[in-house]
């Protein structure tokens, strides 16, 4: 059944239990919105010098949105930016493959239960939003950072 | 169909399943079979209607004979076109009982046709000018296309905008209406049946207020005019807005009814061929409505395909159709209270409501019902409908919304049940 | 057609007729048989084209199996509804070579996409806004629909509205561009072809001229984009517009093509569904462009069918096509000058011009002319072809209008040129 | 043929010849217009009393209609303005019938041969364009003159 093949294991367990939910202390808060079905994520960044500290979040929005963020939180804290950025990048990727790509699970871990949601159009962004937020507000952390090496 | 021995249905719905598996015969779209040999169950109506082929063969016939630009030739394609172009208007102003065909504008949809009275307004002389001490009156339970507007005009102008709130029951709350509309009020717009939640409002209250302080009212029919008797006079409004696609009509096609006297006295919104009268480089005068407000090449194929959407309509009879999906609705809502954990969004009954029907599934969001439902054939919508003020009001993100129209049945209900139960099982 | 032996034509003509001959089988119209066994001969495809069968195909292949509201459904309808629709803005986009399909927006004609940029200019914070400081420069022959948004824009900000006037061979007179575009100018708006005379203006020199005062450039691609190759990019302006019907796809679809950083910054037109971000009472945020300047449910189907007419034309090749159209007009300027007491209004030559032949016959008036070239199967138009301005400045009340397109033919040119003589001696 | 239904011999004959043709005298002029096609008439209307005195006028447009402006002038000038306003409403009838009446040779005399005009619907605004400026003169002329009556 095609439904499956969106809706794995992986992709529900995150989804009953998220990983990292709630709002705590971060460097940056963004709050993003997908247009289309009115999902929403507010997300906070917190660095700690070259590494992602923590990711903490309040989402609403379907099983295939809430899981993202969970799986993002697992695969970016910890990390330092640099690496962060392309697992967001490999993710990313992933999604717009349209079912081409089976994803790099070296690099994307549990993420690659993704693969089977960019099949399905209407649901990339759900899949997208938390990763997209992530981004924004990092880049906004980092431009608040003092400069170090220029 | 399930049978339900004994339910209050018993008698109803053998007959309204005939009527709609007679009725789908005629919409090709209706046999299409999907993933793994389902068949379409489309309940997503509210969103957009399919196209019987007598709708795609008038536009085949414009197309393959008919085929000219509008009102400006001599030769015979040109005189074919407009008459079927002109001939269309006849039929909009007959269905919605319009005092005159010439108060019937064609416009793109139905939000081109609420913002132009909204741009009307904006430019027009005293006395309906919108201006910073005017005030504009909607309600909680507007389209985006009935709100968005209104915002601009009112954040252009400096004028007020004010709404009517929601009741718990999915209604309108009245309570406030003698501080809502005021002598201050220039325009009261407001939808005659909710796309959300189906809620049919009560027109004449509302009408009667505007009127007894001299303010306008434009009433968005968009999802009354495909399912009940429509009479522009009997609601007494200034404007009604309508969009074809909704009602068995081709995409691109919108109506604005508007009072006469109002159209004369009103500017034109959009510039350009076929809205006016005479140009020189330094200034023009306007042809009459419904011309001045109709700039440019006007939709004619899809003006030509809402004029036999509402042949076929008419055929049919508008009061069938209202009964048939008011035979659905009832077995829907009764149905729907059945599916353990499920919250119907706005009225729990029948009564003064339509055919679109919002509800949420215990903790399961609307996109994941949707999906699931997909699978299974089932085409509803999902998110918040272009009403995301009725979800803030009610605390939830979205809503799934099944829509039925002349072609659904009880067994789509049916199958809808089913589905949702296939639903809660899968996230269970 | 009628061999001229010796002439300039002689191996021009045998491949002309072929071209033509061979794509209007695609035409269903064209086999058409009017009055008394007369095949019709459309000349009036300045104000409309024709429609070939694949754009019908892909019309009924759109309602019969994909209908869907678009953007914001989770089942099958509503995805393959959105990628067709989506698939026809990236087709546009590759047509008119734009640097991001997001700068494509779809409206329902070139009026509209015209209004549009008049409307945004209303509403635009500094440095765009039109003000009674500004000015507005367009031209003698424009189409009134690039006439009237612009007076009207005029009159409701008390913006001057300048103009470039006209030679007696029918082109824009330049002679004063420095006086007309200056440091005060906000906006210049002129057609790359004009409707009435076919001339082609020179762009590069007013772009220059507009990009050296910091102006923006509008240009109205009309009667260029069904004809030519049509390069945004090698044009260097800041919008384009144009419309569905006269390059083959259905009535009810326009393009707007803005720079991406304008369709940013300047604010939106029409409020409603789609082109939201997020919505509460008070207030809302848009989404991104193009989505933005798209308020209601789009002509979806008719969009699909403009991504099937720009597959047709592709296919064929736009430059095979301009260089049929030049043959013919060639053709028709050279013999439409051997009929006696007819006058072109507008360039004798093929040189930079359009397939839009516009012509005076003696005193007989063009109405008499059309309606007895009508009574022979042969359709052009005749009147003012909403560019008064044109024939006041020529002081004619209005002209004849012959127009071709890629299935006209040197018969058709021949079929004229026999229809004018029997005018001539019908009112002799 | 077709096309000599409407280019009656009466009505070529009119277009050649126009009956008072040329600006006169009036109480009142009025410019009226055709949109679709872009025909102007300029038109006086002058009243002896009950009378139509004179009716003159500048025009510009297709046979059609410079030979309805003319036959106009020949039916109503001489008569009572009720009279006129009679002729003027029959020809009314007559353009809007569709090709279906043939016209009171009686009350429309040379009128009758636009009969055929009325089976082409582009050119039913052109017949009328004079006779609509008339009746707009005369009511205006009308509404001038001191109240005798009432
Ligand atoms: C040069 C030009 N501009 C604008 C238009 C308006 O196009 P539309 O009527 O499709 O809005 C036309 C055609 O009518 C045209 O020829
Ligand atoms: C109540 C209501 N008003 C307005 C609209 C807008 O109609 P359209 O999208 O055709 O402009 C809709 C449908 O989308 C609607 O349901």
């Amino acid at each position: 059944m095609k439904l499956d093949s969106m809706y794995q294991d992986i992709i529900l367990d995150h989804y009953r239990n998220p990983h990292g939910k709630g709002l705590r202390d971060g460097d940056v808060e963004v709050h993003h919105v997908n247009p289309t079905c009115g999902d929403e994520i507010t997300l906070r960044v917190r660095l700690d010098g070259p590494v992602v500290a923590d990711v903490s979040y309040e989402s609403q929005g379907c099983s295939i949105s809430q899981a993202s963020a969970s799986v993002l939180n697992d695969l970016v804290v910890g990390k330092n930016v640099g690496d962060a950025q392309a697992v967001q990048e490999a993710f990313l990727e992933l999604m717009q493959s349209k079912g081409t790509s089976e994803g790099d699970e070296e690099v994307l871990e549990d993420a690659v239960a993704f693969a089977g949601v960019s099949k399905f159009p209407a649901r990339v962004k759900c899949a997208l939003l938390s990763w997209m937020a992530w981004k924004d507000a990092t880049a906004k952390a980092l431009a608040q950072q003092p400069a170090v090496n220029d | 169909m399930t049978t339900h021995p004994g339910s209050a249905f018993a008698g109803l719905l053998a007959p309204a399943q005939e009527f709609g598996d007679l009725l789908r015969k005629d919409f090709p779209i209706l046999q299409r079979v999907l993933h793994d040999e389902k068949p379409l169950i489309y309940l997503d109506n509210a969103a957009t209607s399919q196209k019987p082929r007598q709708v795609l063969d008038a536009l085949n016939a414009y197309y393959e004979r008919h085929n000219a630009n509008v009102h400006r030739g001599v030769h015979v394609l040109a005189e074919e076109a407009t008459a079927l172009y002109e001939g269309a208007r006849d039929k909009v102003a007959a269905f919605i009982n319009a005092p005159s065909r010439d108060e019937v504008i064609f416009t793109k949809n139905a939000s081109e046709s609420l913002n132009l009275v909204a741009n009307m307004l904006a430019w027009a002389d005293e006395p309906y000018r919108v201006d910073a001490d005017a005030e504009i009156v909607i309600t909680e339970m507007e389209h985006h296309s009935n709100i968005v507007p209104w915002q601009l005009l009112s954040q252009r102008t400096g004028a007020k905008l004010k709404w009517f709130g929601l009741t718990d029951e999915g209604r309108l709350d009245l309570s406030n209406i003698d501080e809502l509309i005021t002598e201050k009020t220039k325009i009261v717009s407001f939808t005659l049946v909710s796309n959300l939640m189906g809620t049919v409002n009560p027109v004449e209250q509302i009408v009667r207020k505007a009127q007894s302080v001299g303010a306008l009212v434009l009433i968005d029919a968009s999802q009354a005019a495909p399912h009940m008797v429509l009479d522009v006079q009997a609601l007494e409004a200034d404007f009604v807005a309508f969009t074809g696609h909704k009602m068995l009509a081709p995409t691109g096609i919108g109506v604005l009814w508007g009072r006469q006297e109002l159209l004369e006295d009103l500017p034109p919104f959009l510039g350009g061929g076929e809205m006016i009268e005479t140009v020189t480089m330094g200034s023009s005068t306007y042809a009459p409505a419904p011309h001045k407000f109709e700039a440019g090449t006007p939709p004619i194929a899809q003006a030509v395909g809402l004029g036999a959407a509402i042949d076929y309509l008419t055929n049919i009879g508008m009061d069938k159709i209202a009964a048939h999906e008011h035979t659905l609705t009832e077995y829907a809502v009764t149905r729907l209270q059945e599916v353990p954990e499920l919250r119907i969004i706005g009225p729990r009954t029948a009564v003064d409501r339509g055919a679109a029907i919002s509800f949420v599934l215990g903790d399961i969001h609307p996109h994941d019902v949707g999906q699931v439902l997909d699978e299974q054939g089932i085409a509803v919508r999902v998110g918040h409908h272009c009403a995301r003020p009725v979800c803030l009001r009610y605390g939830i993100p979205a809503t799934t919304r099944a829509s039925f129209y002349l072609y659904s049945t009880p067994s789509d209900v049916d199958a809808l049940i089913d589905g949702l139960q296939h639903v809660r099982n899968f996230f269970g």
